[in-house]
């Protein structure tokens, strides 16, 4: 098998190993596994409007991927990408609802610039300041930053500077003038797909047709040589988590502007954490990160027609996901057996070789 | 009957025979060395007899009787004693529990002062002090060499097997390693002794087996090999061994170190007001026994290290204050002494390890945007004129062996026309054929008038390159002297600190 | 309609959907309560129900259209947070009845809001506890006149329970101390047993939990330190039989019937329909015998008060 | 009294500190071990709430909280070994692993409590761990408000923390362990089975973390509900990564953790806004690394797969 039809294969067998465990975990509680997954299946692709939904909740999760991608590439683990979406959607709605006399073509790229520059100061400039000068953890500092985000966001709301007139603790809805299109009436689905798809380009072009993209990755790979070759290694930590909080600032916007048009107290559930697995599952690769987030996506919202069709609680989507996941990660595990099996197949034969001599 | 033998033994990874054929015999109370050119197959030789790898074919026989090793740890029980060519310690524990790890004598508790006194005892005995509390990680390499042998003696090996141990030593440092070698066999514990230098093979060894593709091709008494022959049957084909090195034509000062003073990481004063000039078209080649201060004074010039005192020209220019960066766009050329660590980013092809510092410069890119033809097609040039093999420009840095991946570091280096090239410890590890050919380019550089800077613990190499040899010792530049007037002995002597008449301070 | 009334239960045809928050049903809460509601539906009515958790806030819309599509006849929102969901999708679907909970929708005719009014059985609860707070015979009761209140998060349908706890008490008792805190989680009991500790230790004997989950812990905390907790939303004394001294209720479960019930037989009401004291929206679970029997008159000599509208308990906390 | 001050002097406010540093120490401590063999480990999260349902249905089910620490202990055990099997066999990515359990044990926690006990909860008959008193440290006036009377858990934990530094220290495996975390190919050459020990070190990890979940479930209460970690596994691998890979040091980062948020308990109560105040943990912990604690290094092979000798 060439390399690349390895790549391909080994996530696929991985789908399928994870969905066959999954049903069985399925019948054992007394389901049915198969009306199941063909109900998953129509509430991820049935029809134009659950595609249109697979897609749009797909964005969230490319955005901030992407950016946990870069700073895995260069060695880093951000780990609070979640607070980082929270402070550009925060951010973007504040930009949002706050100037609905500008025109639609400076608004938008006013929220969303806004809330790209606070994700990058929240996740890069701190944390990367933090690591590159003190070497704090960066796994400690971006989940700390992270937690403190998420409850600026509920402070700002709840009787906060940024709750709406009335009693419920939610934001303004932001003007038309910030507003993404929606593509695809009666859906989610915004022109956010074409600012996560450029993103996707941007950051593909970035790591491996920039001189930029090059030191990103040398630092993270190996450091030592970056700074015997004379790269500045604090400075690019700091880059790198900088566009990681920048990109996820843009997916917390890019969210709000496209989708729920307000901030509330549950507008994320937990994006940062799913893309940490989404990134991990696409190896840090921007044009696979593409694929593993629809794929999260279609089982999210998929799994809400499984419940109804059949019952299935939407736990089991993660215990699904959970399996699939473990068996991408076990990717040897097929040749692992496949070794073993011709191991003991040699063994047994030069056994037979021995009694009979 | 022979202590060890080896009978026919093969192995094989994925495409790669390593080992076939290979046939060894060790009596008791002799040094048996194994000649070979990197990769012949002489590391996997001993991981297969030390039990970390298991033969495909072949018998592995000690005193008669066939030994089937599951693991390393059937092997120390069986007596064999190895130090391993990258050494097995770990760097965060100290000396004492390096020693005693997996068999530390105590049922459940770790007893620190049990272990420390093993140590000594085992050192003194040998003649080789060490200090068992300190970490392995604060040790020059040279004594971290001492705690494997005191590591493998401890464990009550039989056979003592060491994989290239000089490679990493000084002259006085190997010759007190031979003298614990002749002890050993007089105690009747064989050695097997393993390297690519061959005058010191002759010194130490009683019968030579050389090694070639896998095989091995051929033992005799030492008596019996010369140093043409020997080499002729390690290549396959005949070498030149000695490079012919025409008299530099020096010119301007290139570089001028003034008074520097260095510390170290931890704040130690590593290098003590040492000053000295490099002319265009020669080589200044700088001795030293490892950790006097060389790493430190090399990292202080290419900009790595803030300088305690003292001042740096290059081409008439301070340089003191400037950034790494500023440097190599001055001129620089570096080549790390760890090329795996600080020259290459293993994961990159080789066409992007050869950009890896004028990525940022034309033709390479442009206002930031990579060039990949351009890297390619310069690529290809390089691995052509510096013979890279495989010649594949895709391939990555990893997949290559050391001695292709040290001539990646030079060919880019020497590709950007540096007017100075620092290199250290440029052949380290290498055979003679790879050697010859970084022999070959430094010495080209200077041709064109451009000025070397060479740090190498090898004294036959400073002597056979240098123009100018400088000595290091504790910090300070104890001589520099002509390399035509400087002998084994006179350099010796400066590298214990002893100052040298003829030496003149430029 | 004879031949309907003939046919075995006269929902069959019917179908209602539930759509829970992120919450989900596990939130020992309105979702929940929502839940039993829509079984008590089917038991009585035979309607035939589907159920879907939220995993996302971007799924309310989908889940809801899907329901309404799919035919059913009635969809319930649970959750002010699907409020502007319900806008959308009940402006698509006309013909679907809506319901939404803890929200208030004008301006649809085919959607019922409703909002309970759980000031008042707070109110009730605080009267309670303020008046058992200087029952100092009382073993529980320390003495000390300080009780608490654990919201989840500070947000309307906790903050109207805490705000009319914290008047009740004041009422009966005003130099009482009346200890707040949020826990920011609903599914956090450790974090609620150590806040409950924490006012334990602070003097309260009493303390009242608005937190779903996180709630369990602070009931667990009661049981431990020999203190009493107030139940919410549903009838928590199970939880502790001897600690739970008594629970305020939110009958979610009472109006999701009463709506689907309304819709089958053709009264949809739509709007806002308060649920409160008065139509028994609202209320408080029989307290346990350690309460005496004066301060359970004392309580009762406020019902109606309140449901005449003599007092009006503010659903906003004093500090905001 | 200020308020700083009555809240400062209030006992209850470290015995608080105490009680919720337990879980956080509990898994650091279960991760030191993990990684201390070069497993990294984020699994926690996961493998805590493995660790709290078990115990509380074994211990419903038995009628017998010590059953349920049991079973707590050998889920978590279990479940770890997911983690340990692919890691020390297939070299596969760690960080991928841990993720993986994390949202596995999520779901299947959550499922089995919906598909075992329904909506309402787990029993409310379950056991709980008992609290202890010890005798004469609870006479002696603060402290034993302080250290007297707490959960068996805890005591259980400070000994597990001790225990810990003297095993890693002081013992033949302890440095084994090390070893191989630090360099497993020359543990491997002197004839230290690292497979073995890797095992050895996940699958004690994972019980350490499955006893957190068992102290969360049913050592503070005596239910299990949805998700009741809370995120407590991530603030472990902090307090791992703060406390420099260390027993003790995973206590002290646990500690701090616990007492910024006992602290931010107390002070709600006196009237200042909770979201605010909640931040307090978090911004302690970033100023405590970035002003004393500073670069934290990870055993040299963490994360490193290792292909034994073949
Ligand atoms: N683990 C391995 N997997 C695959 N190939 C290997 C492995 N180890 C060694 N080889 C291959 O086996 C051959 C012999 O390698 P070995 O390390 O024994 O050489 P050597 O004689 O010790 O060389 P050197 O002088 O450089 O140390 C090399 O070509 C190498 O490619
Ligand atoms: N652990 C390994 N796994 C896979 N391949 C390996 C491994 N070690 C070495 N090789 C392969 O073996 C080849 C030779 O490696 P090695 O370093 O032994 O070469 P060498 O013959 O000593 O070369 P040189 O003389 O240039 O140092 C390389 O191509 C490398 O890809
Ligand atoms: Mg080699
Ligand atoms: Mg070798």
């Amino acid at each position: 098998m060439s390399k690349r039809m390895q790549n391909l294969m080994l996530p696929l067998l991985a789908v399928i190993t994870g969905l066959i465990l999954g049903g069985i975990i399925m019948w054992i509680s007394g389901y049915k596994p198969i009306n199941a997954y063909i109900a998953l299946f129509q509430g991820a692709f049935g029809n134009p409007v659950f595609i249109a939904n697979t897609i749009a909740g797909a964005i969230p999760l490319i955005l901030t991927s992407l950016g946990i991608a870069i700073a895995f590439r260069t060695g880093l683990f951000n780990i609070g990408a979640e607070g980082q979406y929270w402070i550009g959607a925060m951010v973007g709605t504040w930009i949002g609802y706050n100037f609905p006399h500008l025109p639609w073509y400076i608004h938008i790229p006013f929220a969303l610039i806004g809330a790209m520059l606070a994700g990058g100061i929240w996740g890069g400039l701190i944390p990367g300041l933090a690591k590159a000068f003190v070497g704090a953890h960066e796994v400690i500092t971006t989940m700390m930053m992270s937690y403190i985000a998420i409850l600026i966001g509920h402070f700002m709301l709840e009787r906060g500077p940024m709750m709406a007139p009335g009693y419920n603790p939610q934001s303004p809805l932001v003007s038309p003038t910030a507003t993404l299109p929606t593509l695809i009436s009666n859906s989610n689905l915004s022109a956010g797909i074409f600012i996560a798809i450029a993103a996707i380009i941007v950051v593909y072009l970035v790591l491996f047709h920039t001189t930029f993209g090059y030191r990103l990755r040398t630092v993270g790979y190996n450091p030592m040589a970056a700074k015997y070759a004379g790269m500045n290694v604090p400075l690019f930590t700091i880059y790198s988590l900088g566009l990681s909080g920048v990109l996820a600032g843009l997916g917390g916007a890019v969210q709000i502007m496209g989708v729920d048009h307000q901030l509330t107290d549950t507008f994320s559930s937990g994006y940062g954490y799913t893309a940490i697995v989404v990134s991990l599952l696409a190896r840090n690769n921007p044009i696979a990160i593409f694929f593993a987030s629809v794929f999260f996506s279609a089982l999210s919202t998929g799994s809400q027609v499984m419940q109804i069709n059949s019952g299935v609680s939407p736990n089991m989507t993660d215990v699904i996901t959970g399996v699939i996941i473990f068996f991408v990660a076990t990717d040897k595990l097929y040749s692992y057996f496949r070794g073993r099996f011709r191991r003991t197949a040699k063994a047994q034969s030069e056994q037979k070789g021995v009694s009979l001599s | 009957m022979a202590i060890l033998e080896i009978r026919n033994l093969r192995k094989v990874f994925g495409s790669v025979i390593a080992n076939d054929e290979v046939n060894l015999s060790l009596e008791a109370g002799e040094t048996h060395a194994i000649l070979g050119e990197n990769g012949a197959g002489k590391s996997t030789l001993i991981k297969m007899i030390s039990g970390l790898y298991k033969p495909d074919a072949g018998q592995i026989l000690l005193n008669g009787v066939e030994q089937h090793f599951a693991n390393p740890r059937d092997a120390i029980l069986a007596g064999i004693g190895v130090v391993h060519q990258h050494f097995m310690l770990i760097p965060a524990l100290s000396v004492a529990e390096n020693v005693v790890l997996g068999s530390e004598g105590s049922r459940f508790l770790f007893r620190k002062k049990d272990a420390i006194e093993k140590v000594l005892r085992i050192s003194k005995e040998l003649g080789l002090p060490l200090d068992p509390a300190i970490k392995v990680q604060d040790l020059p390499v040279g004594m971290q060499q001492r705690v494997e042998i005191v590591k493998a003696l401890y464990r009550n090996a039989r056979i003592l097997i060491l994989d290239e141990p000089t490679a990493v030593l000084t002259p006085q440092e190997t010759e007190e390693l031979f003298a614990v070698v002749r002890r050993l066999n007089q105690d009747q514990i064989p050695v097997i002794f393993i390297s690519h230098k061959l005058d010191e093979v002759r010194e130490i060894a009683d019968r030579i087996t050389v090694m070639r593709a896998g095989k091995s091709v051929n033992t005799m008494p030492v008596a019996d090999a010369t140093a043409k022959e020997l080499a002729q049957l390690m290549v396959g084909r005949e070498v030149v061994l000695e490079t012919i090195k025409t008299p530099a034509q020096t010119g301007n000062v290139v570089l001028s170190v003034e008074g520097l003073s260095v510390r170290d990481d931890r704040k130690m004063t590593r290098v003590k007001n040492v000053s000295f000039d490099v002319r265009t078209g020669e080589i200044f080649g700088i001795a030293g026994v490892d950790g006097n201060g060389q790493t430190e004074l090399v990292e202080a010039i290419v900009g790595l290290r803030k300088l305690e005192g003292g001042k740096i020209l290059f081409l008439d220019k301070d340089i003191t204050a400037e950034s790494v960066s500023g440097r190599i766009h001055r001129g620089i050329g570096y080549v790390p002494q760890d090329r795996q660590r600080d020259g290459l980013v293993l994961p990159f092809t080789v066409a992007d390890n050869l950009i890896l510092r004028s990525v940022g410069n034309q033709p390479f890119s442009k206002s930031g945007w990579l060039q990949k033809k351009s890297t390619r097609a310069s690529a290809e040039k390089l691995i052509k004129e510096f013979d890279i093999r495989p010649p594949l420009a895709d391939a990555q840095a990893v997949s290559l062996s050391g001695g292709n991946q040290q001539k990646v570091i030079l060919a880019r280096e020497m590709s950007r026309e540096p007017q100075l090239l620092i290199a250290v410890q440029p052949t380290r590890g290498l055979d003679v054929g790879a050697i010859e050919g970084i022999h070959r380019h430094l010495l080209s550089l200077c041709e064109q008038g451009k000025a070397v800077l060479l740090v190498s613990l090898e004294l036959e190499e400073i002597m056979q390159l240098s123009d100018r040899i400088g000595v290091m010792h504790a910090g300070e530049l104890v001589t520099v002297m002509d390399a035509k007037k400087a002998t084994r002995e006179t350099l010796g002597l400066a590298m214990t600190g002893e100052r040298v008449e003829e030496g003149v301070a430029p | 309609a004879a031949a309907q009334k003939h046919a075995a239960p006269i929902g069959a045809k019917f179908k209602v959907g539930l759509v829970t928050d992120t919450g989900g049903l596990n939130d020992h809460s309105f979702n929940h309560l929502a839940y039993v509601g829509v079984l008590d539906a089917h038991k009585k009515f035979g309607v035939k129900y589907s159920v879907v958790q939220s995993h996302q806030s971007s799924d309310y819309v989908p889940n809801l259209t899907t329901f309404a599509q799919e035919g059913y006849n009635m969809v319930i929102a649970v959750g002010y947070l699907m409020d502007s969901a319900v806008q959308q999708v009940s402006k698509e679907y006309p013909k679907t009845k809506f319901l939404i909970i803890d929200d208030a929708i004008t301006n649809r005719k085919n959607v019922m809001s409703a909002i309970f009014d759980t000031q008042q059985c707070g109110y009730l609860v605080g009267v309670m506890a303020g008046l058992m707070n200087l029952q100092k015979h009382i073993p529980q009761i320390n003495g000390k006149n300080v009780v608490g209140v654990i919201g989840g998060q500070d947000i309307p349908p906790v903050e109207s329970y805490m705000a009319g706890f914290e008047a009740g008490v004041k009422k009966v008792d005003p130099k009482a101390t009346v200890l707040q805190a949020f826990a920011n989680s609903f599914t956090d009991p450790g974090t609620g047993q150590q806040m409950a500790l924490s006012q334990i230790s602070q003097g309260a004997d009493i303390i009242f939990p608005v937190a779903g989950g996180t709630g369990t812990g602070v009931i667990n905390a009661a049981k431990q330190k020999n203190i009493f907790a107030i139940g919410v939303d549903a009838n928590q004394n199970y939880l502790a039989p001897s600690t739970v001294m008594t629970s305020a209720l939110k009958g979610v479960d009472v109006a999701t019937e009463i709506a689907i019930s309304d819709a089958l037989h053709h009264h949809f009401k739509s709007g806002v329909v308060h649920f409160n004291l008065a139509n028994k929206g609202v209320g408080i679970a029989p307290p346990i015998k350690a309460v005496p029997k004066s301060v359970l008159k004392k309580v009762d000599s406020f019902i109606p008060l309140l449901v005449k509208g003599k007092i009006n308990p503010p659903a906003l906390l004093s500090s905001h | 009294m200020s308020v700083l001050g009555l809240v400062f002097s209030n006992p209850e406010l470290y015995g608080s500190t105490l009680a919720m540093a337990t879980p956080l120490a509990l898994g650091a401590l279960g991760g030191t071990f993990s990684e201390r063999t070069g497993v990294v480990n984020i699994a926690m999260e996961g493998i805590m709430l493995v660790g709290a349902f078990f115990g509380v249905m074994a211990a419903a089910s038995s009628h017998s909280a010590w059953v349920g620490l049991l079973a707590g202990v050998v889920a978590g055990g279990l479940i770890s070994l997911a983690l340990a099997w692919p890691a020390v066999r297939l070299q596969s990515d760690q960080v991928i692993l841990g993720m993986a359990i994390n949202l596995f044990a999520a779901g299947l926690t959550a499922f089995l409590l919906n598909t075992v006990y329904g909506f309402g909860g787990t029993p409310i008959s379950t056991p709980q761990l008992p609290q202890l008193t010890i005798p004469i440290l609870n006479n002696i006036p603060f402290l034993g408000a302080v250290l007297g009377q707490q959960n068996v858990v805890v005591y259980l934990m400070i000994l597990l923390v001790i225990i810990g530094h003297f095993f890693l220290f002081h013992t033949n495996l302890g440095l084994r362990m090390r070893a191989v975390g630090e360099h497993p190919e020359a543990a491997d050459t002197v004839g230290i089975n690292v497979v073995r020990i890797r095992y050895f070190g996940v699958l004690i990890g994972g019980m350490m973390s499955g006893l957190a979940g068992v102290y969360l479930s049913i050592g503070m209460l005596n239910s299990f509900e949805v998700n009741m970690t809370d995120g407590r596994g991530y603030i472990a691998l902090a307090a791992m990564i703060f406390g420099k890979w260390t027993p003790f040091g995973s206590l002290g980062a646990a500690l701090l953790f616990g007492f910024a948020t006992a602290v931010s308990f107390s002070l709600q109560n006196y009237g200042v806004s909770a979201n605010l105040i909640g931040i307090l943990p978090y911004a302690l912990t970033i100023v405590a690394l970035t002003g004393v604690i500073g670069r934290s290094k990870a055993p040299a092979a963490d994360g490193l797969p290792y292909e034994p000798s073949k």
